[in-house]
């Protein structure tokens, strides 16, 4: 199977859909010249023209509703922010008019629409431009949330967004873009809503998404060796969640550690320890332990950065704690 | 629920179908009767709203347009069925000129199932799919982003139809309305925005929240064609609306429209109609130049309606919003059972 | 002591932090010349002027972001939100600007600042203006957090969000304006980070806030009559969150349940329940059992509202589920 | 922590202990060297910074000041101590110009502990205190609000400060700048937004962003005093920005003022200097008018500096950039336990 970056399954997925649609195209900022912030959307320009990959002023909360108002009207937008610290100023439209349109109309006016770009912390970005914001998102009824964690699972999931009738927010990583890993080349699809487990254990359930899946490929790595076989679900979507997945899982291993970027307080850890306590309570032999960004707003000295992010040493310590180990 | 593909064929299909008569900016000679049955039904249809929201028949927020009639109707005859409106919450009166049914309206006010929105969406959020109403919008300058959106689908399937965009002067102070006129400028996208200007934004003069106060000239901000029109008198506004219409059928230029207007009636049910922020006097002053009579005097004077004719008009009139109301009345409730749907549609392309 | 409305306990509140410290002001919509949209404001222009008491143009982010300005300079605003719906379009200031200024100066400029407003649906305001925001707010390192139940509570909590060097987010209830409670003439203030036992109990705890406090009251009555203790926990402040009184209600009642306005999926009560579950993992006898708004945006209809909405009878469910009660 | 109280009345009581000797809006005259050692000196930070860059001692966005030095120095040059200063996360320049030591400022984009916010601010957000630098933002317009919150204060205070407000032309498209200039126009607050031209934002030159192209025009929507000026002479820009300084501590107005300028450099460290976006050509006719060498040009003229002064100022700069950078490596990293400081100050007024 050919080998290729996440930036290039992102690529691949928006060129396949807009070659299969017409009414897909692609808007935001730096998209169409300059090939993209992060160039994702690198040739595109040159296949599709300016009137399918459209380059806009510094405006998140005037593109995300163009977006929206297009997709009334019949259109299937991609909207790319250049980054989702930046679609904080869009949230407004996302929320309100994607997410309720549906309902508030009585079911007259679908919007499908994708909202994608990079989620959380790259390399000493600081406060305001490293952060997390899958818990806010999944809070919305009207969207879904997709956070892949590896090529394969980009291109199957972002073809799948497009597609949806509904708005799709996909949360990429600034450092995964250059990560490669196997993508078929014939067409396929990841359907929303279905976590995948990336690697089988019975000692403890370790759950994760997006970025983080690369965080706990690392750890399970680690902890096998001392003998602690890890199940690793990776749950791919957010909302819908594949609960069902989970507590398979937990009901196998009895244990688990939800590994996640964004803050502790109401994050979607919290959601998945709800859901784990609620339907296996009788399964626990511990409490589910959380591994999370420190609760301070991002610093920029790398020492401090470091600190400051869940990683490897870190989870491997959470799931030896809720393992009783050491 | 219609796929968007379908949908997107119709209207293709309908523009071409259709035979383009207008050649010129000036509005086909205007049907004065139509003009005033639809103002007439609006007030009549809300001056009902007004006694259903005292009985409790109508709950929420309800903003009336009594008084801003002829913004609306002016505004929207000139279009075609194909073309696109999107509002406020301010959207009884600019729904009943679209065309939505009365009763549609009316049960929607009461959160009925035949409601236009099945009785989700209330006051604040009539939608009607098949008269292109794009709703009702509850956050200030939230809409207008849409608009453009909208503006932006007409010119990326190169067709020739217009977005009317309407919204309160309060919005031109907000970051959404200047992002999306810029945009509008920038792309040359075939928008009009119609502010209606009703001197207030709740209880504040539009003197103590913008800048400036001539509204229309924020449009040179954005190189965009714009003017100023008595919202009081439907004619003009029609023919004002017309000329934009015009230029952005044929030119895909957006323009800003200042519509000079006043509401009659309080911002919202829970709002004095005078007290605090202006003075009954003010009020009494600017009812003198109620849009339906000046309307009617001038159809009067050219002899095309007389005092009966009026009494039956209004007769005629109010039996459909009487018939609006029963309709309401005896449509259910919508099932409690069909609370999760809408949610997402369960489709894909 | 004097039975005031939740209305004045604000406007009192107010009041005397603005007569004791000439920095602190009131800015927004309509707070001025119109007396407040839901009135909290009445009088305050007549006794402070307008320099202090500031009508706003309709400009959430504007106004967010003047007045964390000025209090990087020295003033102390209190910034009121005619509804935090609308406040959703303020966030980028609240977030990157009020909550990360500290801490991104490296200690240099914190910001006493007050975000105050109505949070969470009244009756019919259909899907955009019946929105309970906690769950965001609480998401964010460098804000404070509290959500007052009753009049008593609102004064103290404004008081000490004032006093505060801190920006902190008061969540109001417009459903509580008009109710009615007991507030001393004397001063106080109610510390920020300090639970209230509104109710002792030895069967299940309830764990709630804000307006929530009101159906948990009744609640509480209605199971008091069929012989069910409850230990009702109002949490005023969800941050910080007095997390120790929660894990010592649960010692007691070995059962819980959490109310809340706001969705499910990333509440603020998946949080309380992460914090139990860790806590409290050998104490409970039941799962921990969440009562929320229905995962749907909210209907206009009065029937569908009442369905989507948490009440009494849900909440008595609930407490029954996990006394394995019926 | 100070309190908020005693800055404000340390600030009052400098401020009146200060005599006014400005009179008219006509700035005192230059110091031309002192604003030709100013440049040069954030022309020579900034060539150590891209080289700390390739080393990977400075991490994170870093964006350059190179090319635009004439802006931020002309019009820092006219401020009082007890002005403020507030930009983007182009913050390096202007913060040198204002004061800030570049002992601080070096340690800062090293990210150690005697960085100007304690390292954990680092490139784009700059901070000082002392100098009234309120940061060193990077939100795209997220600035803009605050200045306007700013002059707030300081009329609410009574003073006659003014606050200057740095951004590029990109900003004047948000939502944000709309909001906050509306209100400064409005309610007539002491502020000088600067509008540094550069005529790209990132890779978009301003003709496809904006739909005027004359920057300052915007300021037209909000009644404000605005103007143009050449942003490579920095004695222009001095000139300019004392007229709206003086408007502005006189008569309490705003102004918007655009500055066209050029940046040598890409738009951060990650941006090639030129290629997709702009021509090699096009970038090598801006420099022909380096700021440095258009001042040093007529000082030159006039016989104030000749080869040997410039080399020796140069080697004097030169040598404090490598002080502090020497004191930037030999600081320490920020200790670890101190990652949960400054989230909240631990006090209540
Ligand atoms: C973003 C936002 N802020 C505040 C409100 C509350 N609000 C609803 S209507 C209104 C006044 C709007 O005035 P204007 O635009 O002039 O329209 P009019 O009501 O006069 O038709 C306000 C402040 C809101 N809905 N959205
Ligand atoms: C709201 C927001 N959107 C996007 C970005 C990413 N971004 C950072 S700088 C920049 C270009 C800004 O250009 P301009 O305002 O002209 O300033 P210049 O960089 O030229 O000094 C962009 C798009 C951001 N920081 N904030
Ligand atoms: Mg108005
Ligand atoms: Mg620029």
């Amino acid at each position: 199977m050919p080998v290729i970056t996440f930036r290039d399954a992102l690529n691949h997925a928006i060129r396949e859909e807009m070659q299969r649609d017409d009414r897909v195209f692609l808007m935001g900022e730096e998209v169409a010249v300059y090939q993209g912030a992060y160039k994702v959307s690198k040739g595109l320009l040159q296949e599709f023209g300016e009137m399918r990959i459209v380059d806009t002023p510094i405006t998140e909360l005037g593109f995300a509703g163009v977006g929206v108002g297009s997709a009334m009207v019949g259109l299937r937008p991609i909207i790319e922010f250049m980054t989702w610290n930046f679609a904080l100023l869009a949230l407004d439209q996302v929320v309100n008019s994607a997410a309720k349109m549906l309902y508030m109309s009585g079911g007259q006016f679908n919007i499908p629409i994708v909202f994608r770009g990079p989620n959380g912390a790259a390399l000493q970005l600081a406060a305001q431009h490293s952060q997390a914001w899958e818990s806010w998102l999944v809070h919305i009824p009207g969207l879904k949330v997709v956070a892949p964690g590896t090529p394969y699972d980009a291109k199957g999931l972002l073809k799948s967004a497009v597609r949806d009738d509904n708005p799709v927010i996909v949360l990429e990583g600034e450092m995964l873009y250059n990560t490669k890993g196997e993508v078929p080349s014939e067409e396929y699809v990841v359907p929303i809503g279905e976590a995948d487990l990336k690697r089988e254990g019975d000692h403890c359930s370790l759950i994760t998404w997006g970025k983080s899946v690369l965080v706990a490929l690392q750890a399970a790595d680690q902890l096998a060796k001392e003998g602690i076989r890890v199940d690793l679900v990776d749950l791919r979507s957010l909302r819908p969640m594949d609960v069902a997945a989970i507590v398979k899982s937990v009901r196998k291993t009895n244990r688990a550690v939800v590994l996640e970027e964004g803050w502790e307080v109401c994050g979607v850890g919290a959601q998945v320890v709800d859901y784990i306590q609620r339907d296996c309570f009788d399964d626990l032999d511990a409490p589910v332990l959380r591994v999370t960004q420190a609760d301070v707003p991002m610093p920029y000295a790398k020492n401090l950065e470091r600190a400051a992010k869940p990683d490897v040493a870190k989870t491997v310590a959470a799931v030896k704690r809720v393992m009783y180990v050491e | 629920m219609e796929s968007g593909t379908l949908i997107y064929e119709d209207r293709m299909a309908k523009k071409k179908a259709e035979a383009k008569v207008e050649t010129s900016g000036a509005a086909a000679p205007p049907d004065r009767m139509a003009l005033l049955t639809s103002m007439l039904l609006q007030r009549r249809f809300e001056e009902r709203c007004a006694e259903a929201y005292a009985l409790g028949r109508i709950g929420g927020f309800c903003h009336l347009y009594i008084g801003q009639e002829a913004c609306g109707t002016g505004a929207i005859s000139v279009l075609r069925d194909d073309d696109y409106v999107i509002t406020t919450y301010r959207d009884h009166g600019q729904a009943l000129a679209r065309g939505m049914s009365p009763r549609a309206a009316m049960a929607e006010l009461f959160g009925r199932i035949d409601g236009c929105a099945r009785g989700r969406g209330g006051s604040m959020h009539f939608f009607d799919r098949n008269t292109n109403f794009l709703g009702g919008h509850g956050i200030v300058g939230g809409h207008v982003p849409l608009a453009t959106g909208v503006g932006f689908a007409i010119k990326y399937r190169g067709g020739d139809q217009v977005c009317l965009c309407f919204m309160g002067e309060s919005v031109v102070n907000t970051g959404a309305f200047h992002e999306a006129l810029n945009m509008a400028g920038l792309w040359k996208l075939p928008v009009i925005y119609v502010i209606e200007n009703n001197r207030y934004g709740m209880g504040t003069a539009l003197e103590r929240a913008s800048a400036i106060h001539d509204i229309y000239q924020r449009g040179a901000a954005y190189d965009m064609p714009r003017g100023v029109v008595d919202g009081q008198d439907v004619l003009a506004v029609r023919e004002k609306v017309a000329e934009a219409v015009h230029r952005a059928r044929t030119e895909s230029l957006p323009t800003l429209l200042e519509v000079r207007t006043y509401r009659f009636m309080g911002h919202s049910m829970s709002d004095a109609v005078s007290g605090t922020y202006r003075s009954k006097a003010e009020l009494e002053e600017y009812m003198k130049r109620d849009p339906i009579m000046v309307l009617r005097m001038r159809m009067q004077a050219a002899g095309e309606i007389d005092d009966d004719g009026m009494a039956k008009l209004d007769a005629d009139v109010k039996a459909i919003v009487q018939d609006a109301w029963e309709f309401a009345d005896a449509s259910a409730e919508p099932p409690v059972e069909s609370l999760y749907e809408d949610v997402y549609v369960d489709s894909t392309t």
